[in-house]
């Protein structure tokens, strides 16, 4: 089982969101975060100089699948998230031990 | 006239409570945007009203009030307020406080058009258009209707600024929202109110200033003030019910939708509410709910990107104000109800010279400035949001 | 009566300032729900107000204001508001002014009742409560006291609406809150405040407003509408002060508890306001601070989720206010220190007779209409909040 | 005099107006805090107001404008607002209802000095250090300039409280500031306005209410309170833009700077509001903005921790509006424009008595407290917040 | 080392602390998230058709444990958590390299 | 590849992006985040008793990074963060499995 963390523009949700309903995912958690990537984030100018944006706001988006799952759900978020312009995010794949359902008590452990 | 104390009472206190207005329009337009666009919305307002503060006068008093040039517009007499007294002249009013309270709906006029350009407008060329279009758009039209223009001559009714306020800036707002452009992203990406209890509060605001708008274009503290008053509390009333009713058949009834609702009757209401009684105003009200609804629906299926509304809501609010006035007048003067045709023709006119006017000078006015300097933030500044890009702040931190 | 325009535009003013509290109820509410319900509890106050305006010019000031019938109730006289006209005629004000006064007071009743039903009633289910409440309980009420009704001819002192106003909406929270039931999870999960600045920034809108509330009531600019806004502001920081006091003894003194204590001193003096002075007005609003903090314990140790203490503040502290007059009365009239036992017991009688009636009527009428369309949203709705579920809108996005 | 009913209404509403001022200094205030001191900070405004109003009515009127003590201290006449009364005496407005519009510019000037200690008063101590300074600073002041102390025999002008309400509040805020000491972290760590949004509305609340403030001090409803409402805008929009200006040459032009000038401007012209034209107040408001925004400037790199820039503001501004007002005063009075050096001479002298008087008295004060009860909070309660430490609430759960 | 990732209603997060708390277990850093399961979220009925909310709050409370304390940890949150209905949320356990105590430089890699 | 994870003091943050940027790493994302320590938090006496403030506002920084980088980051880190008194927070290393940059597409999985 892998936790795939996305970090996605905010305005890209409602599109992964979609794609991944599409392709059978439901179940997520996403939280509002704020991120800068390698290229230092957003340089503005103005008369007195620059400002650099460096936090944006991002949306994190955590989904819980089988280890099989993990390509297709990557490729489905991409989908969902790709603009092409900077900022489109990242995604990483981190291993999970266990998952319990509280409901149910149900573990799975694959 | 000799100053009546009750009166002048009165219209200091409506003069604060139009004040007010303009910072209500900031915040229930600050709601409706993204929360990085918020202070950027705020603070939109704010330099309106200090704008046309000193635009006012400087020359914008003098200009729609000073005496009559060609019906078009008024002269150089009272610029820089000179000649403007402490004394009441021909109101029961100082003369200085007349001029003060134009002011007030001088820069709320301003405020309202800030929906057009919401989210993507750079602060420095906003300064520059502001100025000019309370100059070019807002003066004259003032001074048609209230400064011995044509307007006036010819009769045409518009008590508390159908056509002055709500027609200039409701239809001065989609012509600079067609020059500038649309948001990036629009019709794409969601883009949701981000605060709606602060659009809320805004609306509060607006329906408490109203009633200075309104009942203070009495210039008294009697019977016709107190009827405009009520007359435009059953509007608004009436207007926040049958969107409310409109929008519940369509879908889930929004609290947004009562409280543009309620606007859309304030604005429907506001040329009408000298000259009309309650049963009226409950019927010019509710049509404008609906009107106003029924607009903004028709401006999101065509794709135009007026932002946040004053098309919709002011613009064809207003239109159907200045009509209404025509239709329903009774108190004072006869409308076509009361089988005054005429007055139901030159307030239609005047109407569509007005919307006709304020569209094509705003048009032209935004061009050449986006031309020359350029109305629109980068589309990085834009993607970062306007309170960083323009005033280097967050909304939270 | 001639007209004052002074009057008039003291009246004007207060009008505003009242119209003003319904909204602030609704943000102090709002602040004070969780936030999936906050849009919700402001937007509630927002219709009660529409609500109740067009109910007013349509039948409820008739209702409350026409001829007696009975003690009980007045005549259609001014069904639509016919002959209520733009003249002076009883007192120095424009009639149709009087109308509008008496309608934002009628309009903020119901908002305030309002706390009963938090975060769990059905919209359309309370637009029908809300104009039959109005209908049955607010406007006999208010004939009783001002309208000719039997309070007033056995001469019962309601200056502002304690009993009107405070007794009815407190009363009427609670009777509700029974019918509705509680919230889900109520004692057991934590249920706090989720905007506690929004609570206060309502706070002081109805302090503010609470001006034209009590001193708008002299109905004319003078002496007694001066005492009626010194003794009021008294009252209301003794209360702040009290309440402040006696819940920083159990625990932290909570600014929510300050402001509620200046909110009952504020409801504790508004019977009293015209009839007292300022040495008076600071025990009355003392003790209503420690009486309505009292009861808002006993409520909690009940379990009863009246949920924003309408009744611990408006119902207990109208009570205070009504009896309180009754004692204190010292301005234009005696009460029970000037030995006038009396007042005190018709002013007691009146307000138990108003306990009983609001509560009563509340209670059947809720449970009417708990039955036939019923009253509360689904186990889903209220979990997911009637921000969403009831208006399809979230309040940060 | 008689009571005049339109004079009556006015400063009813003024009273109003000003009141909304304290929590509009609240707000405005509170948005520029951490989140986690926000409501301490609000709460600490809604303090001020309810123990002044309580002190004022006990004590407060009857030192200020009790009659004159050698000059310094109004004698103990009117104690428990004793012989104020519903009739109309000097002015031609109740003599209550004169003592309640005083009230709320005291209560007012309490709330501005808060900046001094925001985010580490000790609720308690606040307590106590308040109702003395209101006593030792405010009520001298306040009889100095208005209840026939030395300053008025002296003939320094001072309309609506420049000197009174602005220097008083200002240099105390900075004194106490001193004494009280910087912020954890102050300096290193950044502490940012974590809801501008928030200030932006307690601007708004402000500019409204000092509509109430100056043209309120008039005491009538006549050309000298228009005039007064007309420059008093005039100056804020003048301090609103220059503050604006000289802030996009530096960087940014912050919101936060531009609602800053605006209040500079309306500080500026608080002591001249009754006797300058429009043209002047164009000039005192530019220039306060500039000055301000200089002392702000100045208080950061010397890295004083007055932490919400009431002196810079208000101290500062005040001092400019009061030499103004001997330069500019050609309504009624005549200034060093129109060749009264005097006028000129003694304002100035005026004001610098006042900055020594305020700041020396509130030094003290603020020492003897600090070293017996102790102003400020622990460490850990200031590291977690006085919303939590002080009050048991969080601002949002 | 462990990571354990507790999705929760926001309404149980006082009985799980005080779970946890008498279970000896004081660490936590707690995060306000959004989340869907696999049901979609909640569907409501109105007049003019259905809508579904399908993020709906939750608190994502984190805990990290060494790794024989993970089945207690587990037991005494799911039992703060039980409400038996729907979205009471998961439970997930995310192996941990190694863990820092900022203050005092202490290193765990169990 | 590894994720850390470092919960610190809201006030440290900027001093933490400092020394970060200096040593060469922009890219992270933060979240506002709320935590108690083994220390249940602080106590705060007052006359009626006392109130335990157990959850304290804290920022948590996800940094993404190859594992030989992993003891450099986490001692710049550690230079910002630290002040020596209770609350500094706490840092854990997390493995990953993969890492996906969504606007190339660029797979990393070291
Ligand atoms: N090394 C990293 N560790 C953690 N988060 C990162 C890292 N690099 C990028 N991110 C996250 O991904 C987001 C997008 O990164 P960015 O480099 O701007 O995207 P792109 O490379 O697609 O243009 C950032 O805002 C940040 O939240
Ligand atoms: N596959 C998943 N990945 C990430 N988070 C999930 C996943 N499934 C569920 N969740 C989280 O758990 C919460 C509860 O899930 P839900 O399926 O509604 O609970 P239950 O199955 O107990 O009824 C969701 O709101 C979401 O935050
Ligand atoms: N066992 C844990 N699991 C998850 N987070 C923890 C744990 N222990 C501490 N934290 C986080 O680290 C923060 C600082 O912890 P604390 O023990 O107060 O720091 P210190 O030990 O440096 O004084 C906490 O607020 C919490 O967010």
């Amino acid at each position: 089982m892998k936790l795939i963390k996305a970090i996605i523009k905010p305005e890209r949700l409602d599109a992964v969101k979609k794609a991944l309903e599409d392709a059978g995912y439901f179940g997520m958690t996403i939280t509002e975060v704020q991120g800068r990537g390698e290229q230092k984030g957003i340089s503005l100018q103005y008369r007195g100089g620059t400002i650099e944006v460096d936090l944006i706001p991002k949306i994190e988006m955590e989904i819980l699948v089988s280890a099989d799952k993990v390509d297709h759900v990557i490729e489905t978020i991409k989908k969902g998230a790709y603009t092409g312009k900077i900022g489109d995010g990242r995604i990483f794949v981190i291993p999970v031990d266990a998952s319990i359902k509280i409901r149910t008590g149900e573990v799975i452990t694959e | 006239m000799t100053l009546d104390s009750g009166a002048t009472a009165w219209i200091l206190a409506s003069t604060c409570l139009v004040m007010l207005m303009t910072p209500g329009v900031g915040l229930f337009y600050g709601g409706l945007v993204r929360r990085k666009n918020v202070i950027a919305m705020v603070a939109l307002a704010f330099l309106c009203y200090a704008l046309v503060s000193v635009q006012w006068v400087f020359c914008g008093y003098s200009l729609a009030f000073g005496s009559d040039i060609g019906g078009f517009i008024g002269g150089p007499d009272f610029i820089g307020l000179s000649g403007v007294g402490m004394e009441a002249t021909s109101l029961p009013i100082p003369d200085i406080l007349f001029a003060a309270f134009q002011l007030v709906f001088a820069a709320l006029t301003l405020a309202i058009l800030t929906s057009g350009v919401a989210e993507r407008i750079r602060l420095s060329a906003f300064v520059v258009f502001g100025l000019l279009w309370t100059t070019l758009v807002y003066d004259p039209l003032a001074h048609w209707a209230w400064g011995g223009g044509w307007a006036a001559s010819l009769g045409a009714l518009d008590f508390a600024g159908g056509t002055v306020v709500h027609i200039s800036s409701g239809f001065g707002a989609l012509a600079i929202a067609l020059v500038i452009g649309k948001r990036m992203g629009f019709g794409e990406n969601s883009i949701e109110p981000h605060n709606i209890p602060m659009t809320l509060l805004g609306a509060a605001l607006l329906w408490f200033g109203w009633f200075g708008f309104n009942a203070g274009s009495a210039i008294a503290a009697d019977g016709l003030a107190s009827n405009a008053l009520m007359v435009t509390n059953t509007a608004a009333a009436a207007g926040a019910l049958t969107w409310l009713l409109a929008s519940s058949i369509r879908g889930k009834p929004s609290s947004v939708g009562m409280v543009s609702g309620a606007i859309a009757g304030l604005v429907g209401i506001t040329p009408a509410a000298g000259f009309v009684d309650v049963p009226s105003s409950l019927v010019i009200g509710a049509v404008a709910g609906l009107i106003c609804y029924g607009a903004l629906l028709w401006r999101l299926k065509k794709g135009f990107d007026e932002s946040l509304d004053a098309w919709a809501i002011h613009g064809v609010g207003g239109l159907w104000g200045a009509i209404a006035t025509g239709i329903f007048a009774s108190v004072g003067q006869t409308g076509l109800l009361a089988g005054n045709a005429y007055q139901f023709g030159i307030n239609t006119i005047d109407a569509l010279i007005a919307v006709g006017y304020a569209f094509v000078v705003t048009y032209i006015l935004a061009m050449i400035i986006d031309k020359t300097i350029g109305l629109r933030v980068t589309e990085d500044e834009e993607y970062v949001g306007l309170d960083i890009s323009q005033h280097g702040e967050r909304a939270r931190s």
